[in-house]
């Protein structure tokens, strides 16, 4: 006699463990009906609730002068002096982007842009790190044409430039892709909408504006946030949305113009978790209940059940809080942008959220058990071997001018042209410094003033070492920073890792938040604000742990800006900073010895703090022609990119006592190349002294070659030539 | 007196602010429009911006030549009055008809957003009335659209009567497809009207006046439109 | 009556077409390569209420010049216009 | 033997359409108030070499689903397989 399966009960279904379901029976002293299963499901995903990380991040530093807003909000705020706000934050749409590459980072786009508009600012910049599988597989390509375009489909059309970002390559991001998108926007300072500068009351209106609320998305973050690719297999498919920039320019301009008047009490978006997160949020933040009027939100299909209008994702929608007495302004505001408006809600005293469908309650339950009262996990977590085989000390008897050649074709190394020119990096009018550059600079209207941002991660470090990757990417992005002449004020990051369900998962994920805090405690750049990626995996295979960080930092004077790239001819050429024998983890080890292997580079962070000051000192005082950091492909690869960037060549000694080719390759931190004429010399050295930071006068800059004595001689058109093209070449395009 | 000149918001305009802004930084008077209201407010020249109106969806320009105020710009132009299409603004000029032929998808299927070279074909426009004839400048280009096409009939009357405005072009003003972003039939990248003052151009001149955030090539436009203005001539 | 129509806007047979050419080029790296004059349109349904087929193809035929269409560059045809009943939606 | 293939490629029914949207909401300004359901699609015309229409359809099917759509948003049906001759062309 067969036993016909028993089926799973719905709690699990919906990804919800079995004390889970206890804790919920606690909170609502009874047992949850179907709806509210649903609305519970969503809000404890791991993409909402930050179940599994929130211990670890708890323990990130975030307090600083600057700050003024920190993590907990839809994004970080730092002020820019002058009355002016940064708004800022990333966030990473990896899982829809791997089944539908162009409406995934489109819609990844929207979701990070509204975010920064709830916060009352205007989005002036987006950076996209971005990380695929190698190129030679179709799927790879096709992913990041798609990827690239959806990225430029939405930005460009909602008229925010896209200033920099980050493409790398890897094998273990084959199956899942990684997409990360920073958004910035500035405010006036006194106009941010926070938790503390806007309290609505009972009784105030909880307004739906934008688009209709759609069957899509429905169960997307349980099912495609907290499932792997295989398990949701078809099934999570039509969780992909398509995005309208139209709508989400209106969207932009009516909400702008509705904080511009005064007219809001609170401002919240709606993504992960659609209308379930709106509302509990802004009640819980109020410190009240909601009565939710589901038969008033506006529908694109008919026949919707609750559930379904609970958990929509539908696009391009945002919630506004409103008192009475100014809801007909509201309504004029988003008439003249062609919104439609709905009163989904009202405040109520109590806690509790009373949602209605058909005049009849079809959820009841306390606001805060939604969001602050959600579970928490201190998962467990085993410490992973990496191969500690130091590629430092293999021999290497192939020619050092070919290896750079091929170090400069690889994709990792090599521009990423192909990808920014699809970006629209200059509307706004206010883009000093676009893709391409160390740092991207964004000019503050009316001002001198620039924002400098960069995004860096580095799974490979990452996968070595966790705490390294972390740390590592706070300081290269903060150097990047630094490079351009900025003082970094504040970071956010984005952490894309494997399942934390894995004790290995978990543990890479601690120690990468260990390296990161370390790190931005000892530059002093707190963190205001991120968004972690769990459950990038298929078939048991993890992505790299991958932590990535941007960093925000200010200009006084925009035209104080260094360039990377050697500006002129007779320039005498330094490095900043000491050279180890250190090979491990490196670009060269990966592209010319095939291996990921060894350990990433020492990071000593108070040298790099005294660097990354003095770069500030003296770009501040005009000491510098130029500067350009070392990163992938060691000083070798900063060099070529210095003589590539500017059009001029150089010819420079190295001396180290080591191999040639770790000389050349090797990827130590916190240094530095730049450029200084002859008549500065003087006062560089003087200040480098003083600051206690190394430096060697490695030669000059001038005529068409590379030359760095005794080991590499090339043209620079050929470097050009090879590093511009590699990438179109392996799309077949070149 | 500066010469006002009026720059239209349509739902998803986007380079409006700028349009306003490069007219301001040339000492003119940037006059902000809104679609919807069929009123000029006595500006002496009009820009229709770049973006991407009603989404770029269908068509671009095909949903923004019916707005409200586009009657009184095609009303404004059959009069002489200054009228220039940047971007999405040629692209809505062309869909009303007031300037020939199509903008359709860059060859390579992709958005190109980069700094190219054209050369100034005539100075029969109201911005180039000041320019020198055959003279190079450095402008961006934003788009994936930007395809110019038209029959040969209507490209050859285009040619033979001097409304071919500018041309993508080399560094020192040679023409060849190496220099052509998009696959324009015959190089074009703007166009001219029958009686000259209307200008459509797919390059964006207002991204090319302030040198701390770009090219310069932009300047001599503004300039020549606003002194063209000034001086009263269409 | 209600009617669902179907529009076809494809562009002028002498046009180049860059989407069909991508198509096009595409093919050979999937292994296919006895495909040739690849043209890409748009297709527009929409539903209206009119009061005969003949109004309905009237109607339609003019949205197609001025709005579904460009006529300098695309062609519209009407491919189908179906009487439909409320149970059918 | 040569076909003359139509393939239509539309959005999945519960997703949004932006294009079909805009549309819609343009038409009431033109004096049209009695439309609606616009939903833009993709048509593909191409012509290929196979041995039968049997094959022709098998192979259409395969690229609708590797290269004209993304089955994960998008439905592509053929609309249409013709055997032409030369003449026809
Ligand atoms: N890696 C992180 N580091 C610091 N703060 C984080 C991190 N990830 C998330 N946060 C913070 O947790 C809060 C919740 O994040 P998220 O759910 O992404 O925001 P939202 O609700 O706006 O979508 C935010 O304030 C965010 O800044
Ligand atoms: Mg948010």
């Amino acid at each position: 006699m067969s036993a016909a399966p028993v089926p799973e009960p719905l709690h699990r279904q919906l990804g919800l463990r079995d004390d889970e379901l206890d804790l919920i029976r606690e909170s609502i002293e009874r047992g949850p009906n179907a709806t509210e299963l649903a609305m519970y499901a969503v809000m404890w995903s791991e993409h909402c609730s930050y179940k599994s990380s929130k211990v670890h991040l708890r323990t990130l530093p975030t307090e600083g002068d600057a700050i003024i807003v920190g993590p907990g909000q839809d994004a970080g705020a730092v002020d820019l002096g002058d009355g002016v706000a940064a708004v800022f934050k990333m966030e990473s749409h990896s899982h829809p982007s791997a089944i539908e590459p162009y409406q995934g980072a489109a819609t990844g786009v929207g979701g990070i842009v509204r975010d920064i508009v709830s916060m009352g600012a205007r989005p002036v910049a987006l950076l996209d790190p971005l990380m695929f599988g190698p190129l030679d597989q179709e799927r790879n390509r096709w992913l990041l044409e798609g990827v690239v375009a959806g990225i430029g489909g939405y930005g460009n059309c909602i008229g925010v430039p896209t200033v920099g970002g980050e493409v790398r390559f890897a094998d273990p991001h084959s199956a899942n892709p990684t997409v990360n998108v920073l958004c910035v926007g500035f405010a006036p300072a006194d106009r941010l909408i926070t938790a503390t500068t806007h309290r609505p009351g009972a009784g105030s209106l909880m307004v739906l504006y934008g688009a209709t609320t759609g069957r899509d998305g429905i169960g997307g973050v349980s099912v495609l946030a907290s499932a792997s690719l295989d398990e949701g297999g078809g099934g999570s498919r039509p969780s992909v949305q398509i995005g309208d920039p139209f709508a989400e320019k209106l969207l932009i301009e009516a909400s702008l113009e509705l904080v511009g008047a005064g007219l809001l009490e609170g401002l919240q978006d709606l993504g992960g978790a659609g209308l379930t997160c709106a509302v509990s949020e802004s009640a819980a933040r109020a410190g009240l209940g909601a009565v939710v009027e589901l038969d008033e939100v506006p529908l694109r299909e008919p026949e919707m059940e609750a559930f379904e209008i609970l958990t929509s994702e539908s696009q391009e929608r945002m919630l506004a809080i409103v008192s009475p007495a100014n809801l007909e302004r509201v309504r004029a505001v988003c008439a003249k942008w062609g919104l439609g408006i709905a009163v989904v809600a009202t405040l109520e005293p109590g806690g509790e959220l009373d949602v209605r469908k058909a005049g009849a309650t079809v959820a009841r339950v306390p606001a805060l058990s939604l969001t602050e009262k959600a579970p928490e996990y201190q998962r467990a977590m085993r410490p992973v071997a990496s191969d500690q085989d130091d590629p430092t000390f293999v021999t290497f008897d192939g020619d050092l001018g070919d290896a750079l050649v091929s170090l400069l074709a690889a994709p990792n190394v090599a521009s990423k042209r192909w990808v920014f020119e699809q970006y629209d990096r200059m509307v706004q009018g206010q883009t000093v410094a676009g893709p391409g550059s160390d740092a991207a600079v964004v000019r503050v209207p009316g001002t001198m003033k620039g924002v400098a941002l960069s995004v860096d991660g580095n799974g490979r470090y990452g996968s070595l070492d966790p705490y390294l990757g972390g740390a590592h990417a706070v300081a290269e992005a903060a150097r990047n920073v630094a490079v351009s002449g900025a003082t970094p004020l504040a970071i956010t990051n984005c952490l894309n890792f494997g399942n934390p369900e894995r004790p290995e998962v978990m543990w890479q994920f601690a120690e990468a938040v260990r390296g990161m805090g370390d790190a931005c405690l000892a530059l002093g750049t707190p963190v205001t604000g991120g968004n972690v990626s769990f459950y990038n995996e298929a078939e048991g295979s993890s992505i790299w742990p991958t932590p990535v960080v941007g960093v925000l930092g200010t200009l006084a004077d925009h035209r104080l800006r260094l360039p990377s790239g050697f500006p002129g001819p007779g320039l005498a050429v330094y490095l900043l900073g000491e050279s180890f024998a250190e090979l491990g983890g490196s670009e060269f080890a990966e592209t010319l010895l095939g291996t990921v292997s060894g350990t990433p580079p020492a990071l000593d962070l108070q040298v790099e703090r005294r660097l990354q000051d003095l770069l500030q000192e003296a770009a501040a005082g005009d000491l510098l022609a130029s500067a350009h950091d070392c990163s992938d492909g060691g000083i070798a690869v900063c060099l070529a990119e210095c003589a590539i960037l500017g059009g001029h060549g150089f010819a420079v000694t190295l001396a180290g006592d080591m191999p040639a080719h770790v000389l050349l390759f090797g990827e130590s931190a916190s240094r530095v190349v730049v450029a200084v004429s002859p008549e500065r010399e003087g006062s560089l050295r003087g200040l480098a002294a003083t600051r206690g930071v190394p430096f060697a006068r490695l030669g000059e800059t001038g005529g068409p070659r590379a030359v760095i004595d005794g080991m590499i001689d090339a043209p620079v058109a050929e470097l050009t030539d090879v590093w511009e093209q590699a990438i179109p070449r392996l799309l077949g395009e070149a | 007196m500066s010469a006002r000149i009026g720059v239209v918001t349509f739902p998803g305009s986007l380079d409006d602010r700028d349009a306003v802004r490069a007219v301001e930084l040339m000492g003119g008077e940037g006059v902000p429009l809104w679609h919807g209201e069929a009123d000029l407010r006595g500006v002496d020249g009009v820009i229709l911006p770049g973006g991407f109106s009603y989404g770029d969806y269908l068509r671009c320009g095909a949903i923004a030549r019916f707005a409200p105020l586009m009657e009184e710009v095609v009303g404004f132009a059959r009069r002489g009055g200054p009228v220039l299409g940047i971007c999405n603004g040629f692209q809505i000029l062309c869909e009303s008809g007031l300037l020939p032929g199509a903008l359709i998808r860059n060859r390579s299927l992709r958005f190109v957003c980069r700094v190219v070279h054209v050369r100034v074909e005539t100075t029969q426009s109201p911005i180039t009335a000041d320019v020198v004839p055959g003279e190079v400048l450095e402008v961006p280009i934003k788009h994936g659209e930007g395809q110019f096409v038209a029959a040969e009939d209507e490209l050859d009357r285009l040619e033979t009567e001097g409304r071919v405005v500018f041309r993508y072009c080399g560094p020192d003003g040679e023409i060849g497809d190496a220099y052509n972003p998009n696959g324009s039939q015959r190089g074009i990248a703007g166009i001219g009207n029958e009686g000259g003052n209307v200008v459509g151009l797919m390059p964006h001149p207002e991204h090319a006046v302030d040198p701390d955030v770009g090219p310069t090539g932009g300047q001599a436009l503004f300039a020549s439109l606003l002194s063209q203005v000034l001086a009263g001539v269409p | 009556m209600r009617f669902a129509v179907e529009v076809l806007v494809t562009l002028k047979p002498g046009l180049a077409d860059p989407q069909g050419r991508a198509v096009e080029s595409a093919l050979p790296a999937l292994g296919w390569t006895n495909v040739s004059a690849v043209r890409v349109g748009k297709h527009v349904r929409l539903e209206l209420e009119t009061g005969s087929e003949r109004d309905a193809r009237e109607q339609v035929a003019q949205m197609n010049d001025r709005l579904l269409s460009n006529p300098v560059i695309e062609d519209a045809r009407i491919l189908e216009v179906r009487g439909i009943v409320e149970a059918d939606r």
